[in-house]
């Protein structure tokens, strides 16, 4: 079993989507049922992850690998790191999450919604499984139809709009990839990542490149100034999809800079760090600002991913001046496990907080923070859950929040002051626009008669929140475990940087 | 002396005239059905001349081809001819556009 | 022999197990259970750290410093939790946890009646440990969690009644003016690690003297020194904790929270932490004369112009607050001229009676049923004897009256800059001297506003029949009150809603919950100086937890002065300080007991001067304006302007519109006509031809 | 002179002809309403027959294929790797078609033999066409697939917009074939010979004279007409939107593999040496048929139309293929016409198998809340969809991303850039009608069921699952396909 362990945590839930998608809509709890049991076997498949996977090893690991066209010598090549470990943890740790999360607040043909989510927690997985790139190209694309369907069918009024314009948006991002693979393969006669990660190339044909990736990372990401897709998506977006879309899916384009960008074309990724990191920058202090007078929670929370994802590239292309510039490989590390580490606490964090929104908007079926206010004075315990999300969204050490800014301010220092000075701008905006959504929504008197009737969360609720809180408090009071698991990867990736292709 | 470039001249014109009849009338399908004829028959020249010109017959055997295909292009551009008339009461080209954009 | 891990583990964690039982299980446990599990945890915390400072003091254990856990470890970059535990942290953690224990107690009685009672049990306790996880730290990433958990906890406390609008602004305010500070503090860090290469502080400390002659290139030709730049990074990082001009802000606003944590977490304790942050950071601060100068310069200003401003409040917390910004600014004055212990030993002497001071204040609310301002006090000193005199004797403490323990602490820190010749020390001299006598006047106004002179309440039976405008006014109250129910003396959150200086049953004494903390805080705030002055001032009680260089020791300097604390505080009598106190003492006694109608005109005399202190020089407005609102602003202009209307609207989807008019543009080609599609495909022959042309050429 | 062995190697489109003519007996001499066999009436045995005759010629054409390429008939007929492969695809669209179109038919009063005469007519024109030796042999299967094609686009006798889009077909078709005589006139001039394997080696010997590429240019147009290209695509649209649906979804597919028979007959058979040349000329094709196909398409509300404007751009793409001139380019436009014929039998099929009588299912409107009333018809309509907007793991995603390959591979990284870019454009409004299926809510009063023909639901569904299928294993087709192509 546990030879093909990663193609079977592809395929479960995809597979597991079929009968759950027959059981139709005159069945929905044998529906939710199925999906919840598909769901939690993939979960604790992936937990096997960690016992096989050998953490001290920094080669890719569980690897499978066959010979899929053999006309053109592309493999199914499958194999993990231990950065794909986490982020594959966190998917089927969030594919619980959103299934429970649905339970019976998607009446409208629910099997088609778990199966969609299903489906998608699949091709996650397979994005993070995936070595060889054209096989990762299909997953990283797969992804796209049913989270064009969830958006567009449980979506909000104008959700069309936004599912359209996400779905359009990331397409455009990578098709510009497409080619640049295309290019790739006919030089090096291979998708295999690292056959093209140690191809020779020119400076020019890596520039090229290199912004053919970014498109396609930097939409998914997203950066500044391709990042208005997903605003819209997530307020048009069910609860469910928003918490994939922000836990698991940003993710993914975080993780193709370090499998495309750091190693194929390090010295273009070089030439171009100070664009990366001074985009990442702007989305911490431009975004920070615009989330600020968001009226919108999701929206709020949308902007907020956008800078706090501005960590993660900032952390990663902070690690080519440490390597490149200063010589100081540690603090490359540190910067690099920092936007991991931001990665994964990332995912918990605007997961839960948009599972928290999502439970607001489930009592009063608004999401305009001037429809809230004095929640806490009927719902305590879900106060309770909120405050500590948004302290985790503010960075509030103890948090998982706290973990991967800190380890990259501490980085861009290294690199350069300024950096870090504009990095910690995040301390002040971003507790501004998150404490200022807490007051309006939390505190004060109840002024809506609406709110007044509002119910504290149930157990089904709680079961989530629980399990998002549980993250999120661990990982933020005891990092190490999970540093420790993507430490050698780490290491090999900031050696990598070194390399020169020219 | 004929030489082989008047006839490929002749053909040429004959062939411009057609394919321009084709689109300035505006009038009537009878009139496109006869310069697709009569495009057929530029074609047919060119085969001829140049047939004779290089002693090889396949051109000539071509000729015999086209002209069994055409008349029974004919044939059915009339029976369309005879549908679109009985369909719309018009066979006036500037009048069948019922589907464009 | 050694200080026991398991014991520091214990101190740390029972707050918080209290703080844990209290918030989960406060429904289950109960009202009794809630205060017992967290009056237990924290006694339990306070006896163990006093049993530690025993240790310590005697000279049984060696200064204790491990590592708990492994928090990350990256390359040569390795974050740790665990604790150092020397004289200093020591006796941070005794202030604390006995402070904290005092409030627990004090609170039974403050919060009888309040539906939160649970929850503030859990939030003091949690506080009690974040403080503590701050204080025992042995290296700066554990210091910046309890510097945050702190933070976090006065949010949640100052904005403990949600339901006022004043307070959860407060709390807002008081969360991000913080952050403006951490920010530097981070940065600071970030320095830290930069430079020395670590973030544990034994190792960090042992590499500061490497620091001298680096430099961080700030611009192409410009650099700064190394250790200025850590120094007033992490300073910046205590002004924001420690409530230093011009982040002050936050603090008055923070007098929204209840009663008994203004008196822990806004006075005695967590407001220090910027002191003892910086004290535990002398090693760095002695490398830089202009961090330290820069120190001093803040913390003058801030000890003579927030006092200013406490002349004319009339709520008496918000006296209170402005002493603490006041006091504050000594401190830092101290840490300033490299009195570090000067510093920790006025931090403690404060922590005790401005604790006192603050549960006093509480105690007076209580007996004028929420009432907070003071001109609707007067002559309360009948009703609540007990009161009266320990305020006094914390008053007497604030201002420094020689034998009390403010004395001690305050007259060092003042002839300590006298002593200094740093740069600014003069102008830092006038403040702290000018700002003994501000701290007078404010201390002898209050005190006299209300425990002396005529009651400036009125009695009114609860019965109100033929008092129809109040009984109206008073229903509509209890209708929209959550807490209907109870009696008016439970109503802490609604003092606005009170008509001024009327009250329903006469004051009296608070119960004895409330008054045994206000004994057992007078008694330290008498002798505590006596006591510890000599060792802990000049006797370098502290040893290698607090680093002087020689050159700067003013402390050294004094302590040829120093005899005992008999004889000092006989000679404080003849001194500057107590002249100026004494003067204040005359000036207020005359015009509160005597004559108040001259404070009238006094206050129309100087008109423009007390707008400028009731206006809190305006800074509070600049900072609404430009940060708060101009944020907004801001923000609103960026979206508009920039996501808005830049990417979405005419590259997103004026790309889209620009394709569909294309598209309908190209649609208008399909005319339709038969001969135009003849056309085209001649046209598309005529292409080819002339492009085989062109090319041909 | 012919012998037996010409006549084997040309025994599937000779034993179609005489199954075509017997079949035109059957019905002229069979009740039509009548039952006739096991309790099937006239019309179902001759639909049932019409099938069989295709499966059987499928099997013909796999199973006497020769191991290396034969010519019959003196060059005439050429018997090869490529026109297997077309052929085998064709009739398997012509296969899928009649099961496909029995119920539209049947409810339109069109359920008559003719149609499967003439499409089985049409289908030996292709057959021929693919499989031309000679620029004759081109010419006859042309005529012979365009003939019968004029006949089915007016089949629906009383419709008015069927004989308007007849007669544009025509006279653009026979405009069409003009130039493309006109221009094999010229090579004929300019080589003194119609066999294109002679042709091959006399363009190598005689150079390149002017004559020649000017031949050459019109019969470019000719096969730009066939795959409708810009811009000589004008017919597309309308046709597919007069014709029946029934007859849309046959030009739709196997014409397209023929035209991708004859630029290969043509182009690389008879002119390959010229391919610098007509490269060019490709690229400009391409990017105009992207340009105009993609662009249009946004703005169109009638679903056939649609897919007509979307078959353009899709034959933009296949040109990327062309444009390599080179067996793997070949090999990805063979790949991406065979891909395109399969998502065209599908979209076409979803439309015919909702349609009913009274009701064309051909406005985008018309699909409307197509997940709610029948969730298997809409699932399958997005597989088709996403697989013809190029979104993995379908099916056309892996042909655009090899005629992608083939572009780059030939040096026009520009061209795949616009590729790409169209790409984009052309992925709006195959969302559109995924929206309008799962997005919208169904209008009212509407039934929108599919017809009830199990056959028909069946090889539908394999139809639309084999893009996902095929999207996922891919391999042996494209192995299949290049294995045609030696290098």
């Amino acid at each position: 079993m546990f030879n093909h362990l990663l193609s079977l945590l592809i395929w479960l839930p995809i597979v597991g989507a079929i009968p759950v998608l027959l059981a139709g809509s005159g069945r929905p709890n044998t529906a939710r049922w199925i999906s919840l049991l598909v769901a939690v076997l993939t979960f604790v498949l992936s937990l096997f992850l960690l016992t096989q996977y050998n953490a001290a090893d920094s080669s890719k690991q569980l690897g499978e690998s066959y010979l899929w066209i053999a006309s053109l010598g592309v493999h199914y090549g499958l194999a993990v790191d231990g950065i794909s470990v986490a982020l594959i943890l966190l998917t089927t740790f969030v594919g619980i999450l959103v299934i429970v999360g649905a339970w019976e607040v998607i009446q409208n043909k629910p099997h088609q919604y778990m199966a969609a989510m299903l489906v998608l927690e699949g091709l996650m997985i397979g994005v993070f499984c995936a070595t060889d790139a054209l096989l990762f190209y299909v997953f990283f694309e797969a992804m796209l139809i049913p989270m064009f369907i969830l958006i567009g069918i449980w979506g909000g009024p104008r959700r069309v709009y936004a599912t359209l314009k996400f779905f359009i948006y990331t397409f455009l991002g990578s098709i510009f990839m497409l080619v640049g693979l295309i290019y790739l393969y006919l030089k090096a006669g291979s998708f295999d990542l690292a056959t093209l990660a140690a191809l020779p190339l020119s400076m020019q044909e890596q520039t090229w490149l290199f912004f053919a990736f970014l498109a396609a990372f930097a939409v998914k990401v997203p950066m500044v100034p391709v990042h208005t897709w997903l605003p819209d998506a997530h307020v048009e977006a069910p609860t469910g999809g928003s918490v994939v879309l922000a836990a698991v899916m940003l993710k993914i384009g975080g993780y193709g800079f370090l499998r495309f960008s750091l190693p194929i074309v390090p010295d273009a990724a070089d030439a171009y760090a100070w664009l990366v990191i001074g985009l990442s920058l702007i989305a911490v202090v431009y975004i920070g600002y615009v989330a600020l007078v968001q009226d919108d929670m999701k929206k709020l929370v949308a902007y907020s991913s956008v800078a706090h994802m501005g960590f993660v590239t900032l952390g990663i292309f902070i690690a080519f001046m440490l390597v490149r510039g200063t010589g100081n490989a540690d603090a490359a590390k540190l910067g690099m496990q920092g936007a991991m580490v931001q990665m994964i606490s990332h995912g918990f964090v605007s997961g839960a907080m948009f599972s928290c929104i999502g439970v607001l908007y489930d009592r009063l079926h608004s999401r305009q923070i001037k429809d809230y206010g004095g929640v806490i004075n009927v719902m305590p315990w879900f106060g309770f859950f909120y405050v500590l999300f948004a302290m985790a969204n503010s960075g509030l050490p103890g948090t998982s929040g706290f973990v991967g800014e800190f380890q990259v301010i501490l980085a861009s220092f290294q690199a350069n002051p300024w950096i870090a000075l504009f990095a910690a701008f995040t301390l002040i905006i971003g507790a501004a626009y998150t404490l200022w959504m807490v007051k309006r929504v939390l505190w004060g008197e109840v002024t809506n008669p609406h709110v007044a009737e509002m119910k504290d969360i149930n157990g089904r609720e709680a079961f989530v929140l629980i399990a998002f809180a549980a993250a999120v408090v661990a990982l933020g009071v005891w990092p190490q475990p999970l540093i420790h698991l993507m430490d050698s990867s780490v290491s090999q990736l900031v050696q990598q940087l070194g390399n020169h292709k020219i | 002396m004929i030489t082989l470039s008047h006839f490929i001249v002749l053909g040429a014109v004959l062939f411009c005239i057609a394919v321009a009849s084709l689109f300035i009338n505006r009038k009537n399908v009878i009139v496109l059905l006869m310069s697709i004829e009569l495009m057929l028959l530029a074609v047919n020249i060119n085969f001829v001349a140049f047939s004779r010109f290089l002693g090889d017959v396949a051109g000539q055997v071509f000729v015999f081809f086209i002209l069994t295909v055409a008349a029974a292009e004919t044939a059915i551009g009339l029976a369309i001819l005879v549908l679109l008339f009985r369909n719309r009461s018009t066979i006036n080209i500037a009048e069948i556009d019922s589907m464009k954009g | 022999m050694a200080i026991s891990t398991s014991i520091l583990l214990v101190i740390a964690l029972a707050p918080l197990l209290g703080c844990l039982l209290a918030g989960f299980l406060g429904k289950f446990i109960g009202r009794a259970g809630a205060h017992s599990a967290t009056i237990l945890g924290v006694a339990i915390s306070c006896a163990l750290s006093m049993y530690v400072l025993y240790q310590l003091c005697t000279g049984a254990v060696p200064v204790y410093n491990q590592n708990i856990y492994t928090w990350f470890e990256i390359g040569k970059y390795t974050a740790t939790v665990g604790f150092l535990i020397d004289k200093l942290s020591a006796m941070m953690m005794v202030v604390v946890t006995f402070v904290s224990l005092l409030v627990h107690i004090y609170t039974i009685g403050y919060m009888a009646e309040d539906d939160g009672y649970q929850r503030f049990f859990s939030y003091i306790s949690l506080f009690t440990f974040s403080m503590l996880m701050l204080v025992m730290s042995n290296n700066f990433m554990q210091l910046f969690f309890g510097w945050e958990a702190v933070g976090l906890v006065s949010y949640l406390l100052i904005g403990f009644w949600f339901k006022r609008p004043t307070a959860i602004f407060a709390n807002l305010k008081a969360f991000l003016v913080n952050r403006v500070g951490d920010f530097g503090f981070l940065l600071g860090i970030a320095a830290i690690l930069y430079f020395l290469g670590t973030l544990d502080y034994s190792t960090a400390f042992a590499n500061a003297p490497s620091l001298v002659g680096k430099t961080l290139q700030i611009t192409q030709n410009h650099a700064w020194d190394a250790a200025t730049v850590i120094g007033v990074l992490l300073f910046i990082g205590a002004m924001g904790k420690s409530a230093q001009v011009p982040l002050h802000v936050w603090l008055p606003d923070s007098m929204e929270g209840p009663t008994p944590i203004s008196a822990l977490i806004h006075a005695a304790t967590m407001v220090t932490a910027g002191i003892f942050m910086v004290a535990r950071m002398s090693p760095i601060f002695e490398l830089s004369e202009g961090a330290l100068s820069f120190i001093m310069v803040i913390g003058a200003t801030g000890a003579l112009f927030t006092g200013l401003i406490g002349i004319v409040q009339n709520d008496i917390k918000r006296v209170v607050a402005y002493s603490t910004l006041s006091q504050l600014g000594y401190m830092t004055v101290a840490l300033g001229v490299s009195a570090y212990a000067g510093a920790v030993f006025h931090l403690m002497t404060h922590a005790f009676f401005k604790a006192l001071l603050f549960l006093g204040a509480g105690s007076v609310i209580i007996a004028m049923h929420h009432e907070q301002d003071m001109r609707y006090m007067g002559g309360l000193r009948k009703y609540m004897p007990v009161t009266w005199i320990t305020m006094w004797i914390g008053s007497l403490a604030l201002c420094g009256v020689p034998f009390f323990a403010g004395f001690y602490s305050k007259d060092a820190i003042i002839e300590a800059v006298g002593e200094s010749h740093r740069w600014g020390a003069g102008y830092a001299y006038a403040c702290v001297l000018i700002g003994a006598f501000v701290t007078a006047l404010y201390t002898f106004r209050q005190m006299y506003l209300t425990f002396h002179g005529k009651e400036r309440f009125t009695v009114v039976a609860d019965h109100g029949h033929g008092h129809g405008e109040h009984a109206a006014h008073h229903d509509a109250h209890h209708g929209d009150a959550h807490h209907g129910e109870h009696h008016d003396d439970a109503h802490h959150d609604d003092h606005g809603h009170h008509e001024p200086g009327v009250l329903h049953h006469a004051p009296k004494e608070s119960p004895w919950v409330v008054t045994l903390p206000l004994v057992l805080l007078a008694i330290p705030s008498i002798v505590i100086g006596a006591i510890g002055a000599k060792s802990m001032l000049y006797s370098g009680w502290f040893g290698e937890a607090i680093h002087v260089n020689e050159a700067n020791n003013v402390l050294a300097e004094l302590s040829h002065e120093f005899h005992d604390w008999f004889s000092a505080a006989l000679h404080g009598f003849a001194q500057w300080p107590f002249v100026l106190v004494a003067l204040a003492f005359a000036i207020q006694t005359y015009i509160y007991l005597f004559n108040p109608a001259v404070a009238d005109k006094i206050k129309s005399a100087l008109k423009p001067l007390w707008t400028v202190l009731d206006r809190k020089y305006w800074i509070d407005d600049v900072y609404f304006a430009v940060f708060a609102k101009g944020g907004v602003k801001l923000g609103r202009a960026l979206w508009k302007g920039g996501d808005a209307a830049v990417i979405d609207g005419v590259l997103v989807d004026g790309s889209a519109s620009l394709v569909q008019r294309v598209a309908r543009g190209v649609r208008a080609l399909q005319s339709g006509y038969l001969y135009h599609y003849a056309f085209a495909m001649i046209l598309g022959l005529i292409l080819l031809l002339g492009g085989y042309w062109l090319v041909g050429q | 002179m012919p012998n037996l062995n010409d006549i084997l190697i040309m025994l599937p489109e000779l034993y179609l002809v005489a199954a075509a003519c017997l079949l035109l007996l059957v019905d002229a001499f069979m009740k039509a309403e009548q039952p006739v066999l096991l309790g099937l009436n006239g019309r179902e045995v001759l639909h049932w027959t019409s099938i069989l005759v295709v499966l059987v010629a499928i099997y013909l054409v796999i199973s006497g294929q020769p191991e290396q390429p034969v010519r019959a008939f003196g060059g005439m007929f050429v018997r090869d790797g490529v026109a297997e492969i077309l052929k085998v695809f064709a009739l398997l669209c012509v296969a899928l078609i009649f099961i496909y179109a029995r119920s539209y038919l049947a409810d339109r009063k069109l359920f008559v033999g003719e149609f499967y005469t003439l499409m089985i007519f049409a289908v030996i024109g292709v057959m021929l066409l693919v499989s031309a030796g000679n620029l004759i042999t081109v010419y006859l299967g042309l005529e012979l697939l365009t003939l019968s094609s004029y006949a089915l686009v007016a089949l629906n006798r009383d419709s008015k917009l069927s004989s308007e889009a007849a007669v544009k077909y025509f006279v653009l078709g026979a405009l069409a074939s003009g130039m493309l005589l006109y221009g094999m006139s010229m090579v004929y001039g300019a080589t003194a010979t119609l066999d294109l394997a002679t042709l091959h080696n006399a363009a190598a010997h005689t150079g390149v004279p002017n004559l020649l590429l000017f031949g050459l240019i019109f019969m470019i147009i000719g096969i730009g007409f066939k795959l409708g290209a810009a811009p000589f695509h004008m017919w597309i649209p309308d046709v597919y939107q007069g014709s029946p649906t029934a007859v849309t979804i046959f030009i739709g597919s196997a014409p397209k593999l023929a035209a991708f028979g004859m630029a290969y007959r043509l182009l690389e058979s008879g002119l390959g040496d010229l391919s610098a040349h007509w490269q060019q000329m490709l690229a400009a094709l391409a990017v105009l048929s992207l340009a105009i196909g993609n662009l249009v398409a946004i703005v169109q509300t009638n679903l056939k139309r649609l897919l007509a404007y979307s078959t353009i751009s899709h034959m933009g793409y296949l040109l990327l293929g062309l444009v390599n001139a080179g067996p793997e380019g070949y090999a990805s436009a063979l790949f991406y016409a065979i891909s395109y014929a399969l998502m065209g039998t599908a979209a076409f099929g979803v439309i015919l198998a909702l349609a009913r009588a009274g009701f064309e299912c051909e406005e985008i409107d018309d699909l409307k809340g197509l997940n709610q009333r029948s969730p298997w018809m809409a699932f399958l309509m997005m597989l088709v969809m996403f697989s013809l907007a190029g979104v993995p793991p379908l099916f056309g995603f892996f042909a655009k991303f090899l005629v992608l390959q083939s572009a780059i591979h030939a040096g026009m990284l520009w061209l795949a850039i616009v590729g790409a870019v169209f790409a984009i454009i052309g992925l709006y409004y195959y969302l559109r009608v995924v929206k309008v299926m799962y997005f919208d809510a169904p209008v009212e009063g509407t039934e929108l069921k599919p017809q009830r023909d199990p056959a028909m639901r069946l090889v539908l569904s394999l139809n639309a699952l084999t893009l996902l299928v095929l999207g996922l294993y891919w391999g042996p087709l494209l192995g299949w396909c290049k294995s045609v192509f030696p290098g």
